[in-house]
This record gives structure tokens, C-alpha cells and sequence, in this order.
């Protein structure tokens, strides 16, 4: 006992993921499906898919992030919990910090272990597979730090979904920009260790500062 | 008889690897189709039993 | 019950204080004052600013003009000193569906160390024992703000503050409830109320009648 | 007949005659499942000759072959049995479109598996988007979805309804999924990669694929069956014929 | 008056459409970030993407689509308008029928006349442009009324966003090839009047029988 | 006030109706009748089934096992014309917080065709006069119940069939409504409701207590 609410909420957390499994595996399935859809749509020939293999992953895991974020404060904004985090006067930097981790264990990690397996569907080329997997290591945890910004700013919105990807879309692009980018040059048999480093440092940045705003933006939900 | 000897036959021509990896694949899919069932059915039973002396004893205390 | 509320003092006082809402004056130069062993009811009509004196009071909505003070001093100099001694429920339970009555409360109190023991008697006080493990969508509307108010038996928190609690109370939840203000009360904590329910059985009771609205 | 096809329907919807007609049924599908499957597998693997293109690894057919049509046969039982839960409200159907789903998608699995494996010798990549991969990757996303949507919901029984509305809707898909893919892969690239189809198998090469595809069949059922008796059990628990099968 | 509940309701969620303009013009925004965010993770090359822009601009509204459709019921369910539907004995299925209309009407026609935009910016071959519109206009219906009857069965469902996705998918396939193929046979001066008339069919036969699906999904929806 | 209730015939009838939740039984062997000028409360603590039961008497749920008649017919032969003659609100109130309680009672009320005058006086008469045109999302919890209440002015439906109507009201709300129940039954209408709050006011009240579930 005694974790404090913080403990106790990311612990209450991982056991509705547990009983609910549809949170962590449907954006497992999302990824498989919009990356499935670009053969389809544009040209199944694995030449040139292998070209765009690193970019079209890097999309879908962004899009699935995106999408399982929306459920990150709503349920807490709308049942009361986040009410009830503010009543209790605990920090709510570390709230923050604890809800973008847990986002990050039952969206990012799964992900990250799914890749390997959407690479040999989009003829990913074989030295391109460490890369894909370290970026996305490094890369998905500040899709969900911020994220969780954008979720906390949206969380009293009735069809926050959509307004959500909106404003988190934009941010994305750098984490795109270079993860795409590592990926490809490993494809391409060049360096990619200072894409990383980027990446790295972004999730250090974000780590640090983003639960400040979203614990500024959780704050806005209550005047409701 | 196809094979002359079991190393041959493990070897499948060279194509072993794949063809043993989806057989044994497919093995643990099939256990784990049958298994499951099998050990559902012991928990159910098991924790089913278990209420039903719980609330025995229960009404012998009422 | 572990609720040591006898020993600490309570005191909540609000100075001149002033609010509106989409520029309609809800009150305006409001002064009242909470100490152990009292029972505060806000009364008024529909859109009255029940509700949103309750949220200023207990430090959720910082949104007006005049002073909050908890010991004499302002309320947010020591927010998080003061938040563990006041207990808030508003109109939303903080129940998750998925997840069971004791496991709801054990959250609702982490904030507070409480013993397990302790979770499985309140909810026996509220008349949920044997349904301790099953989902709280199982539950019908009463019985899921049941596990809500269960808080009430087993956090330390001397000063409550509750936003209409009786809704969806059947009349066994609502004597419980009455009773355990009174008790509250009694043993020296306070109570900070709205209702539109009547309040009459308990002695100590005082009233605050918010302006009315109404056109 | 009529008369008999109904006593049958009646039956079928009783939990407690299923329950313990199958108990009878369970050795014996478990015997031939897996006498089946032996001499499938000793016929196929040791007695079949090697393909003269493809060598051994064409051996993956006993089992690739058999998943591949199973998997879409149990997604056509399923969304049949949700029908016949949603028309008439028989409680066991609901069970079994349930218990379908997970076997349905897990013969998908190997069949995907063993494609892909496959592939890897055949074509020189594990995966290509052909019409009849993709259209089998689609068949387990609405396996998933089907599954995903019966546990989202409140109550067990509007999951039921719910994913009995989506396999029916799904079922309309499978045949569009499956010639809007061929139209649309032939016109995008020509005929590269044709599963090996040859006018004639080799009756060595066929009998094994037979037995192996009815053997699959069978063992279908027994699956089928081992998990609806566990829903039985568990919505039945508070009747006293299954009191009495707990405490004997 | 006495438009009947079905058109009242139409009426309704028009008006609410207009007072919330984010409702209709944030599917929009998604449209032309997601189409934005290709040419940054794969390659921003003219020659290249002219190849791409059919299935890409699909993919993108194909998307884009998808997430506008959360909202469709969830909210109907949540505030009791739904059980007043139910309780006014109108047909369900007209009340589907005008659902979807209303849907496609803020998401799918504006999408058709931004499309142009994006084939701007992604460099479609200038032949491909009618064929774009054309698939639009006739494919972008088939998913509105095929992905509400996926929003009528999620509407229970609080993270319904991502299950939806999930459901309604595979059910786009069809609908993504043809019209992708349409746009780039056009593109390279082929004919694309095959794959238009297939959509039209599939319209045909998704208006007359998705209602019925979405009408018995709506009425799940009441034993909460 | 155009309600016409004193020409229609009101019959609905359950015969030994019987409902199970989760494998509890909610009620058995249950019979009921309400005809013109009848007044039925549904009573029971929480999680008796008295929504279930209301949720059946207005055909939205048909879970159950017992007949259901309207005029002496199944309900379900003439669900439309059973639909157009009650009317039933929910613990929901289907309200639209974007739009103004104006356009809200013009939906609510859009399946009988009603002028656009009489949504104006209904609107006065539960004192939301001079919020006609404000955003309902700037109303009180209370404010927004009465929109949708305003419809009992004007709907021509005979039956009500109400669950929990008095939520959130004060107490001229509440006065308000007992005299529209009371107004109905006089002039031959029925009603059926489930509240927790006594009717005594009400001279034809009858009471159908629901079983205890408690454990
Ligand atoms: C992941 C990859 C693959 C998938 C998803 C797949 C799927 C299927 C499906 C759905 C069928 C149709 C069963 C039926 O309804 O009759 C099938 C049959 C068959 N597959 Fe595959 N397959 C894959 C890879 C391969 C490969 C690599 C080969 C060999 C080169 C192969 C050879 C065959 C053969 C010979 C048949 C039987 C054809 C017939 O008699 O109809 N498959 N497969
Ligand atoms: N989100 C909001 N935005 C703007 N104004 C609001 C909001 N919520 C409430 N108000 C206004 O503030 C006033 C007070 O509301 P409050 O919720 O405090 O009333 P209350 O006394 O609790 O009423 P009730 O008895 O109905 O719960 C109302 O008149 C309402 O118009
Ligand atoms: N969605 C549901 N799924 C399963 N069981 C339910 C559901 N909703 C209610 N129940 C069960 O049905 C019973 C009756 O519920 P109902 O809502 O009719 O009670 P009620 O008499 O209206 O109670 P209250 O006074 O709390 O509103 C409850 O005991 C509850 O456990
Ligand atoms: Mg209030
Ligand atoms: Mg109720």
C-alpha cells in the first residue's frame, strides 16, 4: 500500500490494460493494417517497396500512436479521477509523467516488437532492421510524452480524436523527419548513429519539459 | 519410402529449415488450440466446486 | 474506524468573496467560516453556484475575487498539506467500470494509507459486501456511487466536502448517509454540504442560501 | 423430416443435450483427429514424392493447404451461427460463433505462417502482396476485429449481437476481398508469381492432402466442441444439472 | 415543422455541424497532414511522388474518413438521443440512411473538393485529376455508410475509436483498390471506366444494406 | 396547452412478466395495469430493476419473458402507434449542449408536429424564459433537465413513462412537476414513474414496490 496516488494510478492503469486487452492490442492491429494498406493502394512490387518500407512504418506507428492517445485523460476527465488527482494535491508533473509512461508500455514498447514482422511484409532491406527498431525505441517514447500534451489539452472535448491528431501532428514531423531517416540510410548501408542522437536528445527534452504542460492542460479540463 | 536415411529425411533436401520451422509451427499453434480448451475447463471446474462449498457453508451458517 | 478527525482543528474561512459566471454575478461579498464540529448545507435553486462554491472551497477552482483561508493563512500557500486533510466527492465518482468496488476504493484512498482490512469493512458499510469482487458494471447507478462514499468511512480526512451526495441514494443509503454525517460531526470533524434533500434530523445543521438566479 | 429437423433444432439449443451427447462424441473425434493425422502426415512426409520443381519444401502443403481452407470454412460457420443467434435468440449458437473465432483465426495463423515459410524457398521472399495472401491477411484482421469487438463490449450478450452483425457483414466482404484483390493485382503487375498449380496431382501427392484436409475437419470439430462445453459450464453453473456434474 | 424525427435529426446534426465548424473541418486537416507527411518520411521527389499521389491522396482520405466516423453515434448514445429514436418508433433504418448522409455530407464531400489540392501538392499527373474526383465522389459514400455501420456497434465502447479502425478496415479494401487503380490508370492514360462502375455498384449495394446492419448495431447499443 | 389526453383510451397491461439480470432474477410473475387517470409509482431500493421494468412497459427493452399488451394487443403488433402515445424520458436527457433549449425541445418533440409558439410557453413554463437562446452548455445540471421536461407541456401523448424525473430539480422545480403529474391523471392521462422522492401530494398514487435485492 502506500504507493501514493501517482503509483497507485499507474498501477490501476496497467490493470485495465490487463483486463482489457482491446487497449494494447488494437493499435498493435491498426499498425498492421495501415501499413498493409499502402501495397495495396499504390504498387505491391517489393522493389519498390523496399524503398518506402522504413517511411510507411514510421507513418503507421505514428498514426497508431495518434490514435490510442485519444483515451488517454478521457475517461479520467469524464468519470471524475482527474478531479480527484487535483483534490488530492499530489504533483501533477509526476501524474503526467506516469500516465505518458504507461501510454508508452502498452503502445511504443508493443509496437517496437511488432516491427521486424511489418519489415519482412514490406521487403524492408536486412540492414535496415537495427535501425528501424532503435529509432523506434528512442522515437516512440516522445510520441507519447508529447502526445500526452495534446491528449490532456483535448480530454474535455467531445470528439477530441480528430482535433487531437491536429495538434500533435505537427510536432511529430521532426521525430518523423529523422526516424525516417535513419532508416533509411541504414537501408542504404550509410551511417545513422547521429539520427539517433537526435532522437535521443528530443527524448530527453521532452522527457523533462512536457509534463509541465500537461499538467497545465489538465488544470484547463476542470473549469468544466 | 522417399528418404533412404532419417539424417535425409531431416534434411528434406535441403529445405529442412523450412519446412520443419512450419511444421513446428503449426505444432504449437494446434497445442496451444488444444491445451487451452483442456485447461479451462480444470479451472472452471476447480473454482466452480469451490463456490458451491463456499455457499454450502454459507447457508448451514444461516 | 480510523477517522482521528477529534484532534486536528478544522478552520476554513472565506473572506468577501466573489464569482461570476459568463458575466452574471453568482455571490458577491460571501463570508463564512468552518470549524470542527460543524455541518454547512448550501442550499438555493438550480444555477444558484452550489456547485461552484463547493469546487472554490476546497481549492479546485481558483477562479474569483476575495481571500480563502485555512488556518488563517491563504488556502494555497500549503494546498497539498491542506488537500490531505479534506476530503472532496463532486458529482462524479471516480468509479471505473472495469475494474471492482475494492479495487476502485483502494485507488480512491491511495492518496491516504490505508490497511485492506479496513477497504472490506467499509464496503460491508455500505452494503456492498459480496459484491467486493465483482466488476463495478455489474452494479446498478446506486450501487456504484456506494463504492464512492464508502471513502468516507475509512479516509483520515476531518473536513468533508460533498456535492449533492444522496443523488441515486435509495432511502437504506440515505439514513446511512445522515448517519455518518451526524457521527462526522459529533466526533469533531466538519461538513461542508449541497443537497436538495432535507437535512432536518441533525442538530448542529446550518444553512447558506445562495442568491437565486431565477429570471 | 420436418418434425425431425426441428427436435434436432431443439436439441441443439439445449445446453445440458449437447453437453452430454458430445462427452460421447470427444474419444471418438479424437481418435480418428489423430489416426488422421499420422497417416496424412507419414504418407505426405515420407511416401509423397518430391515435387519436381519445388523438392521437399512442397511438403509444407499438408498442412498449408488444409489451415488455408479451414480458416475461411470457420469464418463462414461463424457468421452462419450468428445469424442463427440473432434470428432466433438460441443461446448455444452465440457460444459457438464465439468459440469459433479464436480457432478460426488461429488455422489463419498457420496459414499465413506456412505461406510465408514457404514462400521463402519458392518465390525468394516471404511475402508478396498477391491476391490470395492479402486476401487471407484480411480475413485475419476481421477475425481480430470480430474477436476485439465481442470482448469491447458491456454486456456479453450485446457482444454476441455485435460481432454476429460484423461477421455477417464480413462474410458479404470475403468474396469482394477476394476478386477485387485478383482484378486489381493482375492489372498491377502481370502474372509473376501463380501458386504452382498443376492440371493433375500426382494421386500420391493428392490422397495425403485429401486425408489431411478431412482430418482438419475433424479436428475442427472436436475444438469446436472441447470449448463450447467450457461456455456451457460456465453460463450453466448456477443450474442444478451442472451442480450435479461438480459434486458428484 | 413535422419533418418527422429523421429529418429533424438531419436538420440537427447539420445545425450542429455549423456551430461547431471543427466537426467537418478537422477531417479535412487530417486529410492534408497525413497526405503531407509522405512526401517528409519517403521521399520528396516530384518524379517519384507523381507516381505515388493516387494512393496516397486515398490512403489519406481513406483515413481521414475513418476517424471523423468516432463520432457519429457516441454522442447520440451517451446524451439519450438514440433511446428517443428508439422510443419514437420511427424505422431505424431511415434514421440510418439519414445518418450516414449527414456524415458523408461534412466529411466526404469536402474531402472530394480539397482532393484537387493535394493532387496539386503531391504532383498527380494531370490526366489522373477527374479520375480522382469521380472515385471520390462516388467512393467516399461507400464509406460512410459502410463505416457507420462500424460506429453504430463501437458506439458503446468508450475507446471506440481505435476498434472502429479495426472493424471498418478490411471492409475499405475493396473500396481503396479500385478507386487507387482508377487514379493511376487515368495517370497513365488508360481507361478507368471499369473500376469507376464497380464503385458505383458497391454504392448501390452498400445503400441498401448497411442500414439494416447499422439499424440492429443501434439497437445493441440499449441494453447498456 | 394543446395535450388532448382526455379523448384517448389508455390500456397497457403486463401479464406475469418476468426479467433476469446476470442471472438474478429482477421480478416474476409480475402483473400490472394502467388505464386513464391512473398515476403508478415504481418503488425499491437501488438495483431493483425499476428502470429495467420501465425500460419493457415502453418497449425500448424486450428482454422478457410474460406478454405485454397495449389495448388488449401485443405491444409490438403496433409499436409505432404505441410510440406515437407515450411519451418516455430516461435518466438521459438528450439534450444537445450546443444547441439552445429552443431547438433542443424542437427536436425532442419533432415526432408529433407541434407549433412553434407552444415550445416558447413550455420553455416559460419551466422558467427557462429568457434562456430560450442560450447555449444549453451554459446551463446548470438542473436548467438542463428542465429543457427536457418542457416537452411534458407539449407533447400530445396520454402516457408518461418517466425515470427519475425529479434529478436535479429544486424545489419549485419539484412543485412543478407534481402538478403536472397531478394535472395529467385529472384529465384522464396516466403516468408511470420511478422516483425516490415520496408523491404523497398525489391523491391516485399507487405504489408498486420492486423486490429487495440486497444481499
Ligand atoms: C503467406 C503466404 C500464403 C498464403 C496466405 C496462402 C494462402 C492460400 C490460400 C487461401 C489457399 C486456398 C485454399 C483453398 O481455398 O483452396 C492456398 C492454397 C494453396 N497454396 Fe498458398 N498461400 C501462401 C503461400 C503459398 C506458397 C508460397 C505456396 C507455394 C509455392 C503456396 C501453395 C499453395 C497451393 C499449392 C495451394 C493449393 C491450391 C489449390 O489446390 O487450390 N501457397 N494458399
Ligand atoms: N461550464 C460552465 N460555463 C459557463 N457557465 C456555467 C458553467 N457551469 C455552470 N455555469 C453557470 O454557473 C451557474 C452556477 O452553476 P452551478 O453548477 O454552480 O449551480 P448549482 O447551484 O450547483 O446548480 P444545481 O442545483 O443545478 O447543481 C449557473 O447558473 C450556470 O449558468
Ligand atoms: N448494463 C447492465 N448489465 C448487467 N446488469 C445490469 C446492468 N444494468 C443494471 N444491471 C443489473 O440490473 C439490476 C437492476 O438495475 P436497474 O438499473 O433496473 O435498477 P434500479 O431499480 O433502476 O436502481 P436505481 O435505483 O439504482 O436506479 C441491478 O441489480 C444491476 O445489477
Ligand atoms: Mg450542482
Ligand atoms: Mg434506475
Amino acid at each position: 500500500m502506500s504507493l501514493g496516488l501517482v503509483g497507485a494510478t499507474i498501477r490501476r492503469d496497467l490493470t485495465l490494460a490487463a483486463r482489457n486487452p482491446g487497449e494494447w492490442l488494437n493499435p498493435l492491429m491498426f499498425f498492421l493494417m495501415v501499413a498493409a494498406l499502402f501495397p495495396l493502394a499504390v504498387d505491391p512490387d517489393p522493389k519498390f517497396l523496399s524503398k518506402i518500407a522504413g517511411g510507411v512504418i514510421w507513418v503507421a506507428a505514428l498514426l497508431a500512436t495518434l490514435l490510442s492517445l485519444d483515451a488517454l485523460y478521457k475517461a479520467d476527465v469524464e468519470d471524475g479521477s482527474l478531479e480527484q488527482w487535483l483534490a488530492s494535491g499530489e504533483s501533477l508533473y509526476a501524474m503526467s509523467l506516469g500516465k505518458a509512461l504507461v501510454h508508452w508500455c502498452i503502445s511504443g514498447l508493443p509496437l517496437t516488437l511488432m516491427a521486424p514482422l511489418l519489415g519482412l511484409m514490406l521487403s524492408l532491406p536486412a540492414d535496415a532492421y537495427q535501425a528501424l527498431i532503435f529509432s523506434l525505441l528512442v522515437g516512440t517514447p516522445v510520441l507519447s510524452l508529447l502526445g500526452a500534451v495534446g491528449a490532456a489539452l483535448t480530454a474535455g472535448v467531445r470528439s477530441g480524436g480528430l482535433l487531437l491528431s491536429l495538434l500533435i501532428l505537427p510536432l511529430y514531423i521532426p521525430v518523423l523527419i529523422f526516424a525516417a531517416s535513419a532508416v533509411y540510410h541504414a537501408g542504404i548501408g550509410m551511417d545513422y548513429k547521429g539520427q539517433i542522437g537526435f532522437l535521443g536528445a528530443l527524448l530527453a527534452l521532452a522527457a523533462c519539459l512536457t509534463p509541465f504542460a500537461s499538467a497545465a492542460a489538465l488544470k484547463l479540463n476542470l473549469s468544466r | 519410402m522417399e528418404f533412404n536415411s532419417f539424417a535425409e529425411f531431416i534434411a528434406m533436401g535441403g529445405h529442412g529449415l523450412y519446412v520443419w520451422l512450419s511444421y513446428g509451427l503449426t505444432a504449437v499453434v494446434i497445442a496451444w488450440n488444444v491445451a487451452q480448451p483442456v485447461m479451462r475447463r480444470r479451472r472452471l471446474l476447480k473454482e466452480q466446486a469451490q463456490r458451491l462449498r463456499r455457499e454450502k457453508k454459507h447457508d448451514a451458517k444461516a | 474506524m480510523p477517522a482521528s478527525s477529534g484532534q486536528t482543528t478544522i478552520d476554513l474561512e472565506a473572506r468577501q468573496l466573489f464569482c461570476e459566471r459568463d458575466d452574471r454575478v453568482l455571490f458577491d461579498h460571501l463570508d463564512l467560516r468552518v470549524r470542527n464540529g460543524d455541518l454547512l448545507q448550501l442550499a438555493g435553486p438550480n444555477g444558484a453556484g452550489k456547485t461552484t462554491l463547493l469546487r472554490l472551497l476546497s481549492g479546485l477552482n481558483r477562479d474569483f475575487d476575495g481571500e480563502l483561508l485555512w488556518h488563517g493563512e491563504a488556502l494555497y500557500d500549503d494546498y497539498s498539506g491542506y488537500a490531505s486533510l479534506r476530503l472532496y466527492q463532486g458529482h462524479l465518482a471516480a468509479v471505473k467500470k472495469a475494474l471492482t468496488p475494492l479495487e476502485n476504493l483502494s485507488w480512491l484512498v491511495s492518496q491516504w494509507s490505508v490497511a485492506e482490512d479496513d477497504l472490506w469493512q467499509a464496503l460491508d458499510a455500505v452494503e456492498l459486501g459480496g459484491y467486493e469482487e465483482t466488476p463495478c458494471q455489474q452494479l446498478s447507478a446506486g450501487q456504484q456511487r456506494r463504492v464512492a462514499l464508502a471513502r468516507l468511512c475509512v479516509a483520515p480526512a476531518p473536513l468533508w466536502i460533498l456535492d449533492e451526495p444522496f443523488t441515486a441514494l435509495d432511502k437504506y443509503g440515505v439514513t446511512w448517509l445522515e448517519q455518518q454525517l451526524q457521527k462526522k460531526v459529533e466526533s469533531g470533524g466538519a461538513v461542508i454540504i449541497t443537497s436538495h434533500h432535507a437535512l432536518e434530523n441533525i442538530a448542529s445543521l446550518q444553512q447558506l442560501e445562495l442568491g437565486s438566479v431565477r429570471a | 423430416m420436418w418434425q425431425w429437423l426441428k427436435r434436432l433444432y431443439h436439441r441443439l439449443g439445449s445446453p445440458k443435450w449437447f453437453y452430454e451427447i458430445t462427452a460421447k462424441w470427444i474419444p471418438w473425434l479424437a481418435i480418428i483427429s489423430v489416426v488422421g493425422c499420422v497417416t496424412g502426415l507419414v504418407l505426405g512426409l515420407l511416401y509423397a514424392p518430391a515435387d519436381y520443381l519445388q523438392g521437399n519444401s512442397f511438403r509444407i502443403i499438408y498442412i498449408h493447404v488444409p489451415a488455408a481452407i479451414l480458416a475461411q470454412s470457420a469464418f463462414m460457420m461463424m457468421a452462419i451461427a450468428g445469424a442463427v443467434y440473432l434470428i432466433w435468440k438460441m443461446k448455444m449458437a452465440a457460444w459457438v460463433a464465439k468459440v469459433i473465432a479464436p480457432i478460426g483465426a488461429g488455422f489463419c495463423l498457420i496459414a499465413l505462417f506456412t505461406g510465408a515459410i514457404w514462400g521463402k524457398p519458392t518465390w525468394g521472399t516471404w511475402w508478396v502482396w498477391d491476391a490470395r495472401l492479402t486476401s487471407m491477411l484480411l480475413l485475419l484482421f476481421l477475425y481480430f476485429g470480430v474477436m476485439a469487438l465481442q470482448q469491447a463490449m458491456d454486456s456479453e450478450e450485446s457482444g454476441f449481437k455485435a460481432a454476429a452483425i460484423l461477421a455477417l457483414v464480413g462474410l458479404v466482404n470475403i468474396p469482394i476481398i477476394k476478386y477485387s484483390v485478383e482484378w486489381w493485382n493482375t492489372l498491377h503487375q502481370p502474372a509473376t508469381l501463380k501458386l504452382t498449380e498443376k492440371p493433375s496431382m500426382h494421386p500420391d501427392m493428392l490422397i495425403p492432402l485429401l486425408i489431411m484436409i478431412v482430418t482438419t475437419y475433424v479436428f475442427f470439430a472436436l475444438l469446436v466442441i472441447l470449448r463450447t462445453r467450457n461456455e456451457i459450464l460456465w453460463h450453466e453453473r448456477k443450474r442444478s444439472w451442472v451442480k450435479d456434474i461438480l459434486e458428484p
